[in-house]
């Protein structure tokens, strides 16, 4: 127990580090493109590195229980410094790397910083210029000395030297730093993850060694990662899915990191290092399939149609066929030809060919973005989970996809769920607390030491998590059926001529609906129809535009009687409003999430009248111009029926 | 590891303080056939310092700098670099003694790509021959490795990663402006002579442009003499300024005492207004 | 649409810096070469391989060093042919007056032969520029040829300059069969096809080509446009000399000088323009291009015409179909066959996406 | 003494002819930067086309062969045929190649060597001919009885005929608009673009009285030497001369023609022996280098400064 390689259980991220150094000390463990090529970093110089700048760190003053703050892009040094911090059982705290120097005071004060490592010349200046409010802050380590030969404020200090000290310190007192890796303890805090915070100011959510070597444990063994994997880490560091990938499950599964050179260089670098197991947000895959469809649209008449041909095939079987579900012989072929001649080639160009697991989180993917990227091939999964319960509940499990699932808890991971709808998870994963705020941390964990997510869902038969809406936003129509209203508002955004939608039903008889249209999308459509029309509000008062909207929602009719519990939300009345719902006006947060409150206390009138089966309402209001000036627009606005399903259930049954 | 790394990152230490006369231009006089470009010019460049060397069209800026790095040869005149007298320079030998430049219009080698241009700037510090390159293997592949590192830490500074194998030809101006500089320094020179750098540039363009002359007065500490048009350019980041009128001097001095200077006014400060 | 390349990233400057930085480039060389080192030996006729492929592969070799000097360091040169004589005699003399010279040694000593006699004709080069030097060179075509005839000693004494190859013996072996010269005459030509990309990619090869785009700023970064020119005129030569032994002893076996002819020298220059000026892969496919159409012109002619064409047709038609495709690829493709290759690759590195 | 100067007279004589085609290219040379290495294809085309219509024009006109109107009408043939080959040339090749660099159009035009010469023969045939201009290649009487020296009246003829050719052209482009304007684009092309001289017009006129001049000279050639493929290789004899005389300048096409005429005649005389003979092929060129090392703009040339 007491000698050098004297850790038992490889329950610490240090630990796991120095266990890689042994057993693969000449595996990449991280690469960065810089200098034209991709740098490399064995476990074995990882871990040089890591002793040296957590011994340069001590020599510094930095002490057990410190926070360690970390700014900047994913880069080697910072991730190391991460590993570094942890080293010496301090908490690192990563912050946004693009918010502005304002915006960093308040975690700086929140988590009494006195020691930040940042990236470079420009997050040295924010630190500098709140340097007067933040009178804890003794020291900011750079990565980058560029530009930095002029500054000689005393608290300044180049990585480089810190790493040098630290190096000299590790080779005169090997001990030490083995002494302190030793000390660590599997329920020490590993990090300090700050909460978005959409209510009130962001919390920081302290996570243990265990929690995060637990969570990364799961995902390990649910998709069988191995230290061969190859990940692009481009995620801000602060968030908490990026330390998941980039630095729980790689030190856990002993694989390779990749730092693209730069945010403007990173899907030229995807393409580059083609990872085998991939991340990113929906709007990224969106963003993708986009280009690749403008691309296309390039390409000429025969290309393209060999593109739209087994584009066909591949959205007929393709998720089929990744599934390992039956598929004729003859859609095989077609669909081997197509991987042959399109698929494979332009899963290549994207960077995706030698994915095997990908995972996109955040935000409510579109089923047909979904399913293009499954269809040709990408294994593209979903997955659920908060900062506080490190980014795992939910995963899907590979060949049992559903569009709109979450999939099943995670290993060592249990779920249930409140009478409310509200899902209660639990398991080794969960926050130890949120820093200094022990009221928020019991508020959020009841008494069975279930944490209270927030969100509402259900089970399917399957025993797949659907997530329908925020718990506190669900409510119940007279007949006692629940009312989730994102969750249809959501479906209704999917539709591409649908760009924002407000649905209301909670203590009413049915569901009715606000759309605003796409002006793109719809003027587009428009334009081909040959259809006349000037500006937006003319536009959505067309009878064709009702028409066309009335389809979409009519296919959301369709969806949600096919469920059950969801079959009384139909929509059976809506309305298009006459301007487009604006953040100016307050109608929207600046996030762009609109303040259903609000806008169904500005619109009341328009409410009633869905409500009191009037054909057409009128409606005078107030909007602000981008001049400041403010002005009146008044429409009457007509309001249509959508046809309603009963529900599969009901057929069922009878 | 990691102190390697550190190292090659870093370029050379120096200094940005003025120093010692390290170009003595005395008395040149350049003549074409009966046209003078030149007449009777003296004037120093010091150490670290920003020089900038501004007139009319046709006052014969661009003929100083080639007289500077030995393209043209004046007729009469001394030149004193690092305190050696010479009549005249050759391109080559003043190459060799860390001279380097980039030209008004833009003399890149258009059928390379960007990194051999920049490679090329290497030139000189390459020690292997053509017999070890036919086998580019040994010691002709570790210093080709060798230069590149070199070459991509300019690339960094300048920032032009992402055009990195693109052929020169390819690009708009303003980033082969850029090349062009990169390109003079790959040659780690001393003393590096820029023709109207940012002519012909936009405004944001400018800026990054003017941003990189001035790292590299500061961080590499080398001597910069600079011919541009824009005059708050000029004034903004020059120690000194020279000014020429007709292939005459007519002034010289800080920026402030040129601007100051009535003769200057006249001839041209106040012809362009 | 063949092109792999997601996770093939160089994590070092020696992997950046290989001649086929793509995985699918390097397998298809591989394969390449084993088809032409196995399986065309075993394959291919005696006409095939004595008639098409030992010539192609030989002005392949003088396309390179042609292309060398024009392509790479921008210096025209209507001499091709003459230094090609050089390096036929100069290896045929060392073979002859040189008891036991190995028959690689004597191709390497002609060609360097060449190349001594390249850099005397190329020292014109450093006060002269574009046309002015063409003329030099066909001054060597012609002086170089001439004393060849005049000079019998070159000949060994034989009427009219004619020469006959040595036997081919390496380590004891003969080559004497279709096959085995063409094994021998690929290998030479595939180790200089090596030595010349090593050489245009390394510090030599920008030299070149720094003097070729713009010789003044080359001049003011330290490069010295006479060496950078000289080098390059030795080399070329050397690559044309090489070719010449071969064309020599793999090829005819018997030569006189006069089939060193200015004819010659063109027909190098148009491998190169249809080819590719600037390409190592272009002087390839600029030489088999030109070595082929003749003969596929003749068999088509042959089976539409039959014995019904006039006599002459042929040889005008190769006429006019070189020259109009010299003006073609000029104007339509100056960088010839070897862009096309390129563009064709491009296209696929990209495909589905058209750009 | 009197034979040095039979040679020199002789060599004087066949100079003049160098300069002739040597003219051709500083026609072409000065109004459009291409260094036309077709103009000896052009000498040979003229002269086959020429010989070609004077064997068919008899069957088709029903006039009578070898008499003067048969003459004139295949000369007026030829020189229209001169001309839509100077047009087309325009055209084709040089149209679109226009802003290339010179080494291009100077390959085009060795491309357009080959494409003239495979058209030509294709069309009259390729065995050699003979051209009877009337006058016999014997001695003239009263210089041989005089001095004792041989000259031939041929060469006389032709030196006359090439001397009156070049005294017209001058006079063509000194006093004629068209004369003026192709000085003008010889000079500046941008700035004569911008006066409104239409460039493309002005060199489709050049290539024509290139052809024009090729026409003459291929029958003077052709009328001593036969009409046959060897034509095309007075290009190679006026290329030295070009150096000598400086690519833009009339005079030296002329001076240089001389000097490199009687040099190569005195040069195989009194050197030739020593090395075995036939030096007459490159020794023109030999000289024309050594000249160039010493003053690379030629005789005549415009010195030419880099600027950068």
């Amino acid at each position: 127990m007491s000698d050098t390689h004297g850790q038992t259980a490889l329950d610490t991220f240090p630990r796991l580090l120095m266990e890689h150094a042994r057993q693969r000390p000449d595996r990449p463990a991280m690469r960065e493109k810089a200098y034209g090529i991709w740098q490399t970093y064995s476990w074995a110089e990882v871990a040089t590195s890591v002793r040296a700048i957590a011994c340069g760190l001590a020599e510094l003053g930095f002490k057990r229980g410190d926070r360690l703050a970390i700014i900047g892009d994913n880069r080697p040094r910072l991730y190391w410094s991460v590993a570094a911090c942890q080293c010496l059982g301090g908490i690192p705290v990563m912050l946004y790397q693009d918010a502005v120097a304002q915006e960093m005071t308040y975690v700086l004060l929140d988590a009494e910083i006195r020691f930040a490592v940042v990236e470079d010349q420009e997050q040295v200046d924010k630190m500098l210029e709140i340097l007067p409010e933040v009178p804890l802050l003794e020291h900011v380590i750079y990565d980058d000395p560029r530009g930095m030969r002029h500054y000689s404020q005393s608290q300044l200090m180049g990585l480089d030297g810190l790493h040098e000290m630290g190096r000299i310190q590790d080779r005169n007192q090997i001990d030490f730093l083995d002494g302190e890796i030793a000390k660590g303890a599997s329920d020490d805090i590993s990090v300090m993850l700050y909460t978005s915070g959409t209510t009130g100011k962001p919390k920081g959510v302290c996570q243990t060694h265990g929690a995060f070597i637990a969570a990364a444990t799961g995902g390990v063994q649910f998709d069988r990662l191995t230290d061969r994997e190859d990940i692009l880490s481009y995620l801000p560091m602060a968030w908490v899915g990026d330390h998941l990938f980039s630095f729980a499950q790689a030190m856990v599964a002993g694989f390779t990191i990749n730092c693209p050179e730069s945010g403007e260089t990173v899907m030229t670098d995807l393409r580059e290092i083609g990872p085998t197991y991939y991340f990113a947000p929906p709007r990224v895959f969106e963003n993708l399939l986009t280009q690749v469809m403008i691309r296309m649209e390039d390409a000429g008449a025969f290309k393209r149609k060999i593109f739209h041909h087994f584009m066909a095939v591949a959205r007929r079987c393709g998720a089929e066929i990744l599934d390992g579900k039956p598929v004729s012989a003859a859609d095989r072929f077609q669909y081997w030809l197509g991987n042959l001649l399109v698929l494979g080639p332009l899963k290549n160009v994207l960077g995706m060919s030698r994915i095997r697991v990908a995972y996109t989180a955040g935000a409510a993917i579109g089923p047909d973005l979904f399913r293009f990227y499954r269809s040709i091939g990408v294994n593209l999964k979903q997955l659920y989970g908060q900062t506080e319960t490190c980014a795992y509940v939910c995963l899907q499990p590979d060949g049992q996809i559903k569009l709109d699932s979450v999939g099943k808890p995670a290993p060592f991971v249990e779920v249930k769920l409140a009478d409310n709808g509200e899902i209660l998870v639990k398991g080794p994963m969960l926050l130890k607390a949120y820093y200094k705020r022990p009221d928020a941390t019991a508020e959020s964990i009841n008494a069975d030491g279930y944490f209270m997510t927030g969100d509402a869902g259900f089970f399917d038969d399957d025993g797949h998590l659907k997530i329908i809406d925020r718990a506190k936003d669900v409510g119940k129509l007279n007949d006692g059926s629940m009312f989730a209203p994102n969750f249809i508002e959501n479906k209704l955004k999917f539709f591409q001529h649908i760009k924002e939608a407000v649905s209301f039903g909670n203590g009413r008889d049915f569901v009715t609906a606000f759309i605003n249209i796409d002006i793109e999308a719809v003027g587009n459509w428009a334009e081909r129809k040959g259809m006349a029309y000037a500006g937006y509000a003319d536009l959505a008062s067309q009878s064709a535009v009702y028409e066309l909207i009335k389809e979409g929602i009519e296919t959301v009719n369709a969806d949600l009687a096919s469920d059950p519990r969801m079959s009384g939300s139909q929509i059976k009345r809506f309305l298009i409003l006459h301007k487009e719902l604006d953040a100016d006006d307050g109608e929207l947060t600046r996030t762009r999430k609109v303040r259903r409150n609000f806008v169904a206390e500005r619109y009341q009138v328009l409410i009633d009248g869905l409500y009191e089966g009037r054909k057409s309402q009128f409606i005078e209001s107030e909007v602000k111009y981008e001049d400041g000036r403010t002005g009146k627009i008044s429409a009457n606005l007509r309001i249509e029926e959508a046809k309603t399903f009963t529900p599969r259930a009901a057929i069922q049954a009878a | 590891m990691m102190n390697e790394m550190a190292q090659t990152a870093t370029l050379p230490e120096s200094g940005r303080r003025i120093g010692e006369v390290i170009l003595d231009l005395k008395n040149i006089s350049l003549r074409f056939g009966g046209v003078k470009a030149l007449t009777d010019i003296s004037f120093d460049v010091r150490e670290h310092e920003i020089r900038s060397i501004i007139g009319p069209n046709g006052a014969g800026k661009s003929s100083m700098l080639n007289v500077m790095n030995g393209v043209y040869h004046p007729q009469e005149g001394t030149i004193l670099f690092r305190g050696e007298p010479r009549q005249q320079m050759d391109p080559h030998m003043a190459a060799t003694q860390g001279i380097a430049r980039t030209f008004q219009n833009i003399a890149l080698f258009k059928g390379m790509s960007v990194l051999d241009n920049i490679m090329t700037g290497r030139n000189l510090k390459m020690k292997t021959n053509l017999f070890q390159h036919a086998l580019f293997w040994g010691a002709a592949q570790r210093e080709e490795i060798e230069h590149r590192k070199k070459v991509e830490e300019v690339i960094d500074f300048l920032e032009i990663q992402s055009i990195r194998k693109t052929p020169v030809g390819r690009l708009p101006y303003g980033l082969q402006k850029r090349v062009e500089l990169a390109r003079a320094l790959a040659a780690e020179p001393t003393l590096l002579l820029l023709d109207e750098p940012m002519a012909g540039m936009n405004v944001e363009e400018k800026q990054d442009m003017c941003r990189f002359i001035l790292d590299v007065n500061d961080q590499f500490g080398t001597t910069i003499v600079l011919i541009e048009h824009d005059m708050g350019v000029v004034m903004d980041i020059s120690d000194r300024v020279v000014v020429l009128d007709y292939g005459k001097k007519i002034g010289d001095g800080t920026p402030d005492e040129v601007k100051n200077d009535p003769d200057v006014i006249a001839a041209y400060l106040g012809a362009s207004h | 649409m063949l092109y792999r390349e997601a996770g093939q990233f160089k994590a070092s400057y020696e992997e950046d810096q290989q001649i086929f930085p793509i995985r699918q480039d390097r397998v298809g060389m591989a394969v390449l070469l084993a088809f032409f080192f196995l399986a065309v030996p075993m394959f291919a006729s005696q006409y095939w391989l004595q008639a098409i492929l030992i010539p192609v592969l030989i002005f392949s070799l003088a396309a390179i060093g042609l292309n060398i000097l024009t392509g790479y360091a921008g210096q025209l040169s209507l001499g091709s042919a003459a230094f090609m004589a050089v390096g036929a005699f100069g290896a045929y003399n060392f073979m002859l007056r040189i008891d036991g010279m190995p028959f690689l040694l004597g191709i390497v000593l002609g060609g360097l032969s060449a190349a001594l006699v390249g850099v005397a004709f190329g020292l014109p080069s450093l006060r002269i520029k574009g046309f002015y030097l063409a003329v030099a060179t066909l001054a060597a075509q012609f002086f170089i040829v001439w004393a060849l005839v005049k000079f019998p000693w070159f000949s060994n004494y034989s009427s009219s300059g004619v020469i006959s190859a040595q036997e081919i013996q390496i380590l004891g072996y003969a080559f004497t069969t279709p096959e085995s010269k063409y094994l021998l005459t690929l290998a030479v030509v595939t180790v200089f096809a090596l030595v010349a990309k090593n050489l245009v990619r390394s510090t030599t090869g920008r030299r070149w080509m720094a003097v070729r785009d713009m010789d003044v700023a080359a001049e003011v970064i330290g490069i010295r446009p006479m060496r950078a020119k000289l080098s390059a005129f030795a080399v070329s030569s050397f690559y044309c000399g090489v070719a010449g032994a071969l064309y020599a002893y793999t090829y005819l076996g018997t030569v006189e000088p006069e089939g060193f002819n200015l004819d010659l020298s063109f027909k190098i220059l148009f491998m190169i323009i249809i080819g590719g000026v600037g390409s190592i892969l272009g002087s390839f496919l600029g030489a088999a291009f030109i070595v082929l159409l003749p003969i596929l012109l003749n068999v088509v002619m042959h089976s539409t015409l039959g014995s019904a064409m006039p006599p002459g047709l042929g040889s005008n038609l190769e006429l006019i179909i070189f020259g109009g495709l010299i003006i073609f690829f000029l104007i339509v493709e100056p960088h010839g066959l070897a862009r096309l290759w390129q563009l064709g690759k491009d296209k696929l590195r990209l495909w589905p996406f058209p750009h | 003494m009197g034979f040095f100067f039979e040679v020199l007279i002789g060599g004087l004589l066949s100079g003049v002819l160098y300069s002739l085609v040597a003219l051709g290219f500083v026609l072409i040379y000065k109004a459009s930067g291409v260094f036309n290495f077709a103009q000896g294809a052009m000498v040979f085309f003229a002269a086959l086309t020429f010989v070609g219509f004077m064997e068919v024009l008899p069957g088709w006109t029903g006039l009578e062969a070898g008499s003067r109107a048969v003459f004139w009408f295949a000369f007026v043939l030829s020189l229209g045929a001169m001309v839509v080959l100077g047009v087309l040339t325009e055209r084709v090749v040089l149209r679109p190649l226009v802003n290339q660099p010179h080494i291009t159009l100077f390959m085009a035009t060795i491309g357009l060597t080959f494409l003239i010469e495979g058209i030509v023969q294709a069309i009259w045939g390729s065995h050699v001919r003979g051209l009877d201009l009337g006058i016999t290649d014997e001695p003239i009487e009263w210089i041989l009885d005089s001095a004792d020296i041989i000259v031939s009246k041929f060469d006389v003829f032709a030196a006359t005929l090439a001397g009156v050719l070049v005294a017209s052209l001058a006079l063509f482009f000194q006093y004629t608009k068209v004369g003026r304007a192709l000085r003008a684009v010889a000079d500046d092309h941008q700035a004569a673009l911008s006066i409104g001289i239409p460039l493309q017009h002005i060199w489709a006129i050049v290539w024509s009285v290139a052809g024009f001049v090729a026409l003459v000279a291929g029958l003077i050639w052709g009328a001593r030497s036969g009409v046959q493929f060897a034509l095309t290789f007075t290009a190679l004899k006026a290329l030295p001369v070009l150096i000598l005389g400086g690519f833009t300048s009339v005079p030296g096409a002329i001076v240089g023609g001389l000097i490199i005429g009687a040099s190569e005649k005195l040069a195989e005389v009194y050197l030739g022996p020593f090395v075995g003979g036939g030096i007459e092929g490159w020794f023109p060129y030999v000289l024309a280098l050594l000249f160039l090392l010493v003053r690379p703009e030629g005789l005549f040339g415009e010195k030419h400064i880099d600027r950068v």
